[in-house]
């Protein structure tokens, strides 16, 4: 199939090898799970249990609410312990709202929905909501309720759904192995994805570094013409949305618009494979394929995980650490979140966890930029990191605006090659949020001035009523007293 | 409105009229004098290049113009003594380094140079003003030389094969010097008879 | 028509104004923190200079010499000047308030821009004819604000760079012109007349 | 367990670094610098060595000034590449305070005021060897014809010292023109460039650096392997020195057949004076060029206009350093408005049309 | 009061000096300090120009309206420098040969026009000369220390033709410095007038950190 | 002589005339910068700068009579916009930024005395007499009139908390020369 060359980009040591060949294998129940109320984005679910409560595997513990949001299932029978403020997997090291699981060890499922018995028969609706019912997310990362994107099929002429199979991030290989392990579940979770979109066509794209995956697929796709499998150049970041959507179909989806507006819809392999068991079987999303890599850990492995499993038993589940890591990571190197602690959940979009020694992460002082546009040529989204990372250390916001920053997919691939080792996607996240505090601080100042003007109306009117009152009082007053007097006057 | 308006002209053109006058009254004062000042520097410069022994008139009053042979009006002050002209001098230019080098050149009736002296250049200070007679003596060297003595060919600083020396390092200035005194004493040989003739 | 082009090219580029007459200086260091409003002062500054070079070489052939008022030169010029800049002022103020605003203190400073006195006295310097004249000052204006952008550019990249405070601002400014004339002598030796 | 959080993604670095650029650079200057040393004898290895070790020094002496660690910063290379760049841009034989000066300008006045490493927007070695060149045109213009190390007509050790230190030397009996010089004097008393260039060595023997001209500006050979070499581990692009030298060789072929008594050829001009050196070392320095790579054309391009505009018209013979400062000086301007195409935006920065996109 | 004309001395003298202050003036700054004996010429002739012009125009402000201002302040000096020029070449023709050229450059030089706006429209007749006098001789020290900079750095020698300008009893500040033909030439050209007014700027920021003051950073154009 | 005076004077007349005639035509009225200032402040009329309300804030800065410092609530950003708008540096790398407050009523203090309510200019501060009173802190603006009138004392201002989604990373670490004044 035709590809199409993507600009920038790197070629990062992949060291997928330390995993790539460990099949998925299950983790025991652990004592306790932690399932905090946001692990998506959008708004956090609402709690329907009481500490206390006895629930079943796969019963609901939290609803979702409003239109971007998704529910929260047990992932195993159980008792609830607590609800309670506890750390989140999140570098803030903030506390989230969280409720605590005791499992029960016997893991009942609970009622399911009734499976789907010929997908292709319902009508898109009934699949998306399904799928919002399992509270299925993305998982290549983002964790964007994927019910949504579903729906994009009423809003927008679409043509392909784009799977994402790339995994361009180094040590993940939890992807590689859902399509070898589940191919025919990955292709069948693509065909009732396209069918609730109504896109004609699927394309499954691979990176060329993973052959098995792509020789799997191929095979479990050959029986339907409307599939292609793309092996696209091994090339990080390749995985990025609008970047794979440009390889496969050779379009560049406009700034500030979606990818569906050009009629791609892009969907993680492990996403199909959720919305597979959720529409074949009312599975809802309660566990999750999860990487556990690096060197500092002594075996690493794959392993699928149920949802609020805390890090640190799934390192001893590997084996515990071999030295004491530089750094640990929840998702790939380049664009995880560095944990603050390993007693915090795995959540639905942890695709790895990653323990690095000082040597993989090759951490140096930081230097003056030398201006070697190295980062310039890298940029996947032809920005100028340098000149931005140089405005935002003045704090200089609307040049850092000016020069695109809020284009940027902080893929951190600048970051990466930058030879003075000068943090520059930190620069451009620290500027993200800088910026985005500054527009709800506009927002709430837009308010504030509306609330003030009405006030003011309000109590502009109030005073004139009053007046008006006390006007209409005095005249009656006036009357009154006249007719009094008239009344003395002539009694 | 209209008055408002006007007011502008009237404060600007009294200003005007006031400093106008005050100028006028300057010039009006200094004018002689500096007119006799500028006399006094060229009789000044004119002494460089025309020894005072050999005229008995006063040479910067003594003024012809020629044309040269592009046609360009050339003033020359002769130096006369007895009636017969003994000397004369002219102003010369050069292309130098930055721009053109304005020199005076002094010859007598033989064609023999008298002095050569720059009145105006933008020569690089430590480099080209190397022919400033106060620097060195590089510029007073020609005094005594001819068209003839040393032969044309050898009018050319050294490194062009001819006689003159550079300055070490500055070649182009001395270069447009001996251009131009080679020149001129061409001009004096192409218009000798007209130059000497008195009338 | 070679030569014409000539001039524009020398006096924009070998006899720069600001890096070899040393005109116009007060302006280079102090409007040249941002390309924008250098560029808009350049532009102010090549229409006066360009306006006021014709003007001036009319006031020259027709006043002063058929009647021999050298002497009022300056005074006449500066006149010239110091209208047709305030003129523009006026003009600016309504027409770009923003502009204005950014320019606002500097445009009384063209008046006073050396460059735009020094052009028209050099004209009569060198004798150019009205055409010529004409050129020169746009040429001269040209130099003007491409030298302004340059060294704005300069500017705004200083800022970024962490100069140590002993250097910061004025002084680091200079020591830029200084390497900036310092590259400009490489057009030294260009004779274009 | 508590964990470092003080830095976002990404948390892998390749495996690059400024010393190991900068180490590159200078393992690429070396054989071009060897060959010339034996060309040019004792005399030239003094001036190198004294320029390198006073580019050193007085970076240091900065340093401790604005109390910033002396030599951590002072191993990252960039002052000695400045040194050494430089030593190759300074005729051979120069006398010691040409070196110590040299690197007082280079390192004092373009480098450490703007605040060290990657803050210069000026070409330091450049604005050394032009400082001195306008401040010394004699001595800068005092080239010899080579001696190799050793022959008969080279200088012994103890000579080398008088003539580097004591200025014992009488240059107006040995000096020769470079290739660029004597064409340029030739031209200026009248004698066309088609007649003086067949006095020069033939242009293989100019390639080869058997001619007088600066430590590094000769053996252009040489100089052209280490450009490769630094293509080939990718320190410098082909942008920047594929601009110089095409837009050089085009202006000088195109004058040359408009006019070739006043204009000498393209393959001369791109194989005299510092064309190579210039290209390939000197133009692509990082800090002062344009960091996008349409930005480093447009950069490259007037580097070799401005080039042969000074060797041809100006009063200089050699025009590289000039135009690496003047195009140094325009590269903000570059920056500014030549950008990469962001993803999604047309080059004014709009979001693409969505039609575009759906084509 | 006599604190006032203390602050105006002060100021024109070091505190807001025009040229290392408020950086206006800067063309004959650069132009005019090829040797230490060209720029107190041409600060001195300055001087007298900001000095009468400034009395003038406190004098007779109070007839010049808004509009026309600009014009009237340019006017005075203009005619301050015309009448210079002219008396200067009848009676000091010597001094003149030295100065002639540089003297209708006053006209455009910023700080005549700059004092004019900021101080002698405001202010009454005596302080606004002071302050023309003061910013003057301001002008002068800074012209002449950055002159004397570069002629020695350039040329090697210090008030060379001094005599030329002030009379020959003056003659034995020409000195020597260093050696003949040792200079270095950049000092004395285009790029050496940036460098040494940088450097100076430098040296006066050095003594206002020793006398404790903070750093301004900014010049007379940023408000 | 006259020729020299009389064409002076006639130039200066009509250059005169041409400048007043400019100056009437290409007058402009009122300050167009009062107006664009006023959008740049919060527009909560509260006083703290010293000025009755937004407006008068924004016409004393424009005649320059204000520091653009003035507004506590607009805080440092606020402060940078205007000092763009009205061209000129100031250093804020000093000026203290309290960061976003919002009010809290301590319950235990508050009496219900119904006067907060009333001076609040968002009507952010709900309850009914003599029962507690909250803050939404959505609209809370923090221009601290609730905390100055109440006579209990109740009202405290405390900076907002951070929170997941309002945490963002932090600038890395001061690598160069701190910001500088511009
Ligand atoms: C209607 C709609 C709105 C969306 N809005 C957002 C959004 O505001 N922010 C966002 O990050 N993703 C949004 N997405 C999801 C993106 O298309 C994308 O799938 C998601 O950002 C994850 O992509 P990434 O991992 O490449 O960042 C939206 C999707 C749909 C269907
Ligand atoms: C730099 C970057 C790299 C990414 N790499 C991958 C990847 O390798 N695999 C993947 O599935 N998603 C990756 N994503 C996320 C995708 O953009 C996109 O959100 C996802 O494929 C949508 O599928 P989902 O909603 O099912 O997660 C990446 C995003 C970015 C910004
Ligand atoms: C700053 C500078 C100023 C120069 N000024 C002059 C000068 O005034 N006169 C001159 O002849 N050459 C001047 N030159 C030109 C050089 O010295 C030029 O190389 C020399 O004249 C060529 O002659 P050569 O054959 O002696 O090397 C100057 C060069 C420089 C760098
Ligand atoms: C490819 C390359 C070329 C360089 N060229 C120069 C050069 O021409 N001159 C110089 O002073 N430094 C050069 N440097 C070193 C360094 O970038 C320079 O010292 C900085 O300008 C100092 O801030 C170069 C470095 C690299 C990597
Ligand atoms: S990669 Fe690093 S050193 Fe190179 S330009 Fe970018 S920020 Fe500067
Ligand atoms: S992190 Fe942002 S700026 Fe850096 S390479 Fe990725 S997209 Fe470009
Ligand atoms: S302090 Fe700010 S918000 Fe309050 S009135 Fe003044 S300007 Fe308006
Ligand atoms: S501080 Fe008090 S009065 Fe002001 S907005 Fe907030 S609650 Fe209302
Ligand atoms: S003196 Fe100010 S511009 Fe020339």
């Amino acid at each position: 199939m035709k590809l199409f060359p993507i600009r920038g980009g790197i070629h990062p040591d992949y060291r997928k090898e330390l995993t790539s060949e460990k099949p998925i294998v299950a983790l025991p129940l652990p004592r306790l799970l932690y399932l905090p109320v946001q692990q998506h984005m959008g708004a956090p679910a609402n709690i329907t249990v009481q500490p206390g409560d006895q629930v079943k595997k796969g019963q609901v513990l939290a609803k979702g609410q409003g239109a971007v949001s998704a529910p929260i299932h047990a992932p195993t029978s159980g008792r609830i312990a607590e609800i309670a403020n506890i750390t989140a997997p999140h570098p803030s090291g903030l506390p989230q709202n969280t409720i605590i699981l005791e499992p029960d060890g016997k893991d009942e499922w609970g009622d399911l929905p009734e499976p789907l018995a010929d997908p292709f028969a319902a009508t898109p609706q009934q699949i998306k909501d399904r799928v919002a019912g399992a509270g299925i997310v993305g998982m290549g990362g983002a964790a964007f309720p994927s019910a949504v994107k579903l729906g994009l099929g009423g809003s927008h002429k679409l043509e392909i759904l784009l799977l994402n199979g790339a995994e361009c991030e180094p040590y993940l290989t939890c992807d590689d192995r859902v399509m070898r392990e589940y191919a025919d579940q990955v292709v069948d979770g693509a065909r009732i994805m396209a069918h609730a979109l109504g896109t004609p066509r699927i394309v499954i794209a691979i990176e060329r570094n993973k052959p098995q995956s792509l020789e799997l697929i191929k095979k479990a796709a050959a029986a339907f013409a409307n599939i292609d499998v793309a092996d696209v150049p091994v090339q990080y970041p390749m995985g990025a949305e609008r970047h794979l959507t440009q390889a496969v179909t050779g379009r560049e989806t406009p700034a500030r618009k979606l990818t569906a507006d050009i009629g791609v819809v892009v969907h993680n392999v492990a996403t199909a494979r959720a919305v597979h068991q959720a529409v074949r079987f009312g599975r809802p999303l309660i566990s999750r394929i999860v990487t556990v890599s690096g060197n500092a850990v002594r075996e690493p492995k794959n392993i699928e995980v149920p949802l609020g499993t805390k890090v640190a038993e799934l390192i001893d589940f590997c084996g515990g650490l071999a030295e004491t890591p530089r750094r640990i990571i929840s998702g790939g190197p380049m664009m995880g979140q560095p944990l603050p602690d390993l007693d915090v959940p795995v959540v639905k979009g942890t695709s790895g966890i990653l323990a690095l020694t000082a040597g993989e992460v090759n951490e140096r002082p930081v230097q003056p930029c030398i201006r070697c546009g190295s980062c310039v040529s890298i940029c996947p989204c032809g920005l100028v990191p340098v000149e931005m990372a140089a405005v935002i250390r003045h704090e200089n916001m609307d040049a850092a605006v000016a020069w695109g920053v809020m284009d940027c997919v902080s893929c951190g691939s600048c970051s990466y090659i930058c030879p003075s080792h000068i943090p520059l996607a930190q620069y451009f996240n620290y500027a993200k949020g800088r910026l985005n505090e500054q527009d709800r601080e506009r927002r709430k100042r837009d308010l504030v001035k509306r609330l003030v003007e009405e006030r003011a109306a309000r109590l502009e009117k109030a005073a004139k009523a009053k007046r008006e009152a006390a006007a209409a009082r005095a005249a009656a007053q006036a009357a009154q007293a006249a007719t009094a007097e008239a009344n003395r006057v002539n009694p | 409105m209209k008055s408002r308006t006007m007011i502008h002209a009237v404060v600007l053109g009294t200003f005007c009229l006031g400093f106008g006058i005050v100028l006028a009254g300057t010039d009006l004062l200094t004018n002689d004098e500096i007119k006799l000042r500028a006399v006094e520097d060229l009789q000044a410069s004119l002494v460089q290049v025309i020894p005072p022994v050999i005229h008995d008139n006063n040479p910067a009053k003594d003024v012809i113009t020629v044309k040269d042979e592009a046609g360009k009006d050339v003033t020359v002050y002769r130096a006369t003594r007895g009636g017969k002209v003994t000397g004369i001098a002219y102003e010369i230019i050069g292309n130098g380094y930055a721009g053109e080098i304005h020199l005076i050149l002094g010859v007598d009736a033989e064609g023999k140079i008298l002095g050569v002296r720059a009145t105006e250049h933008h020569e690089t200070p430590g480099l080209g003003d190397k022919i400033n007679p106060a620097k060195t003596d590089w510029i007073l060297r020609f005094t005594g030389l001819s068209l003839g003595a040393p032969p044309v060919e050898k009018w050319k600083v050294k490194k062009d094969g001819g006689q003159f020396d550079q300055f070490s390092g500055a070649t182009i200035t001395p270069r447009g010097v001996v251009g131009a005194v080679r020149g001129g004493l061409q001009f004096f040989a192409a218009h000798k008879a007209q130059l000497l003739e008195i009338n | 028509m070679q030569e014409l082009i000539l001039l524009v090219v020398g006096t924009a580029l070998v006899n720069n104004v600001v890096l070899a007459r040393f005109l116009g200086l007060c302006s280079f260091m102090g409007v040249t923190t941002k390309i924008d409003t250098a560029v808009g002062l350049g532009m102010a500054t090549t229409f006066v200079m360009t306006v006021s070079s014709m003007i001036a070489w009319g006031v020259e052939t027709f006043l002063l010499v058929p009647h021999d008022l050298a002497y009022l030169r300056t005074v006449t010029f500066i006149l010239v000047i110091a209208a047709v800049v305030q003129f523009t002022e006026s003009v600016v103020r309504k027409v770009s308030p923003s502009l204005f605003r950014t320019l606002g203190i500097y445009l009384p400073l063209i008046t006073t821009n050396c460059a735009v006195l020094g052009i028209p006295l050099l004209n009569v310097h060198d004798k150019f004819n009205f055409i010529q004249s004409m050129l020169n000052g746009f040429g001269a204006a040209l130099g003007f604000s491409m030298i302004l952008a340059i060294f704005a550019g300069l500017r705004e990249r200083l800022a970024l760079a962490a100069v140590p405070r002993l250097f910061m601002g004025p002084p680091i400014g200079f020591i830029t012109a200084s390497l900036l004339a310092l590259a400009f002598m490489g057009f030294s030796g260009i004779h274009t007349n | 367990m508590k964990i470092l959080v003080d830095k976002s993604a990404p948390f892998t670095h390749a495996p690059t670094s400024v010393q190991k650029t900068m180490a590159t650079v200078l393992l690429a200057l070396v054989p071009a610098t060897l060959f010339n040393a034996t060309l040019f004898g004792w005399p030239a290895v003094f001036m190198f060595l004294i320029t390198l070790g006073s580019c050193l020094g007085a970076e240091a002496i900065c340093l401790s000034w604005s109390n910033k660690p002396v030599l951590p910063t002072l191993f990252d290379g960039s002052a000695a590449l400045t040194g050494w760049l430089l030593a190759m841009s300074l005729p051979p034989w120069a006398p010691w305070w040409i070196g110590v000066l040299g690197a007082v300008f280079a390192i004092f006045l373009a480098k450490q005021v703007f605040g060290g490493l990657g803050q210069n927007p000026f070409n330091p070695a450049m604005v050394g060897r032009v400082a001195l060149l306008i401040s010394f045109p004699v001595q800068m213009t005092a080239f010899i014809a080579p001696r190799p190390l050793f022959s008969s007509t080279a200088p012994g050790f103890i000579e080398s010292l008088g003539i580097t230190f004591a200025g014992r030397v009488d240059f107006d009996s040995i000096s020769a023109a470079s290739a660029l010089g004597y064409v340029k004097t030739e031209l200026s008393r009248g004698i066309p460039v088609s007649q003086s260039v067949p006095h020069l060595p033939d242009l293989m023997d100019i390639a080869l650096g058997m001619h007088p001209g600066s430590f590094g500006e000769t053996s252009a050979l040489l100089i052209l392997a280490g450009g490769l070499f630094l293509l080939a581990r990718r320190v410098i692009s082909w942008h920047i020195p594929t601009a110089v030298i095409g837009t050089l060789f085009v202006m000088g072929a195109l004058f040359n057949a408009i006019n070739p008594d006043r204009f000498t050829g393209g393959v001369f001009q791109v194989i005299s004076g510092a064309t190579f050196l210039g290209a390939f070392f000197i133009a692509t320095d990082y800090v002062t060029s344009p960091v996008s790579k349409r930005g480093q054309l447009v950069y490259g391009c007037g580097i070799g206009l401005m080039t042969w505009i000074i060797r041809s018209f100006a009063g200089y013979p050699e025009g590289m350093a000039f135009a690496v400062l003047l195009m140094n000086a325009l590269t903000p301007l570059i920056d500014h408005h030549i950008r990469p195409r962001p993803f999604g935006r047309t080059r004014k920065g709009e979001p693409l049309p969505l039609a575009r996109g759906e084509k | 009061m006599a604190n006032n004309y203390r602050q105006i001395v002060k100021d024109g003298l070091w505190e807001n000096n025009g040229v290392l202050c408020q950086m206006l003036g800067m063309c004959p700054t650069m132009a005019m300090t090829t040797s230490a004996t060209n720029g107190l010429g041409m600060g001195l002739a300055t001087a007298f120009v900001m000095a009468t012009s400034n009395l003038l125009i406190a004098a007779l402000r109070g007839f010049i309206t808004q509009e026309v201002r600009i014009p009237v302040y340019i006017l005075i000096i203009a005619s301050m420098v015309t009448l210079v020029d002219l008396s200067i070449n009848a009676y000091m023709h010597e001094l003149y040969k030295v100065l002639g050229l540089f003297i209708p450059l006053i006209v455009s030089n910023c700080l005549p026009l700059g004092r004019a706006e900021v101080f002698a429209s405001r202010e009454p007749v005596l302080p606004s000369f002071l302050d023309g006098l003061f910013m003057g001789i301001g002008f002068t020290l800074s012209l002449t220390a950055i002159g004397a900079c570069r002629e020695i750095v350039g040329s090697g020698t210090l008030f060379a033709d001094a005599s030329l300008l002030l009379g020959h009893s003056f003659k034995f500040l020409e000195t020597r410095v260093l050696p003949a033909d040792t200079g270095i030439l950049m000092a004395v050209l285009p790029p050496g007038g940036f460098l040494f007014t940088g450097l100076l700027l430098v040296g006066k920021r050095i003594l206002d950190i020793r006398a404790g003051k903070p750093i301004v950073l900014a010049g007379a154009h940023s408000v | 002589m006259l020729l020299a005076v009389g064409s002076l004077t006639v130039m200066g007349a009509a250059l005169g005339t041409v400048l007043g005639v400019a100056a009437r035509f290409f007058a402009v009225e009122g300050n167009p910068l009062e107006a664009e200032i006023l959008s740049l402040l919060p527009g909560s009329q509260c006083g703290q700068c010293g000025f009755v309300g937004c407006g008068q804030a924004a016409a004393a800065l424009a005649r320059g009579d204000a520091k653009v410092t003035l507004c506590p609530p607009g805080g440092k950003a606020v402060a940078e916009k205007l000092a763009k708008k009205v061209g000129v540096r100031v250093d804020l790398s000093e000026a203290e930024d309290r960061g976003p407050m919002v009010a809290y009523i301590n319950e235990d203090l508050c009496i219900g005395c119904l006067r907060c309510m009333q001076e609040c200019s968002t009507d952010a501060i709900v309850g009914a007499p003599k029962q507690m009173h909250t803050v939404v802190s959505e609209v809370c603006h923090a221009c601290a009139k609730c905390f100055k009138i109440c006579p209990t004392e109740a009202v405290e201002m405390r900076p907002i908390a951070v929170t997941i989604s309002s945490w963002h990373w932090q600038k890395p670490g001061a690598l160069q020369a701190p910001p500088q004044v511009h």
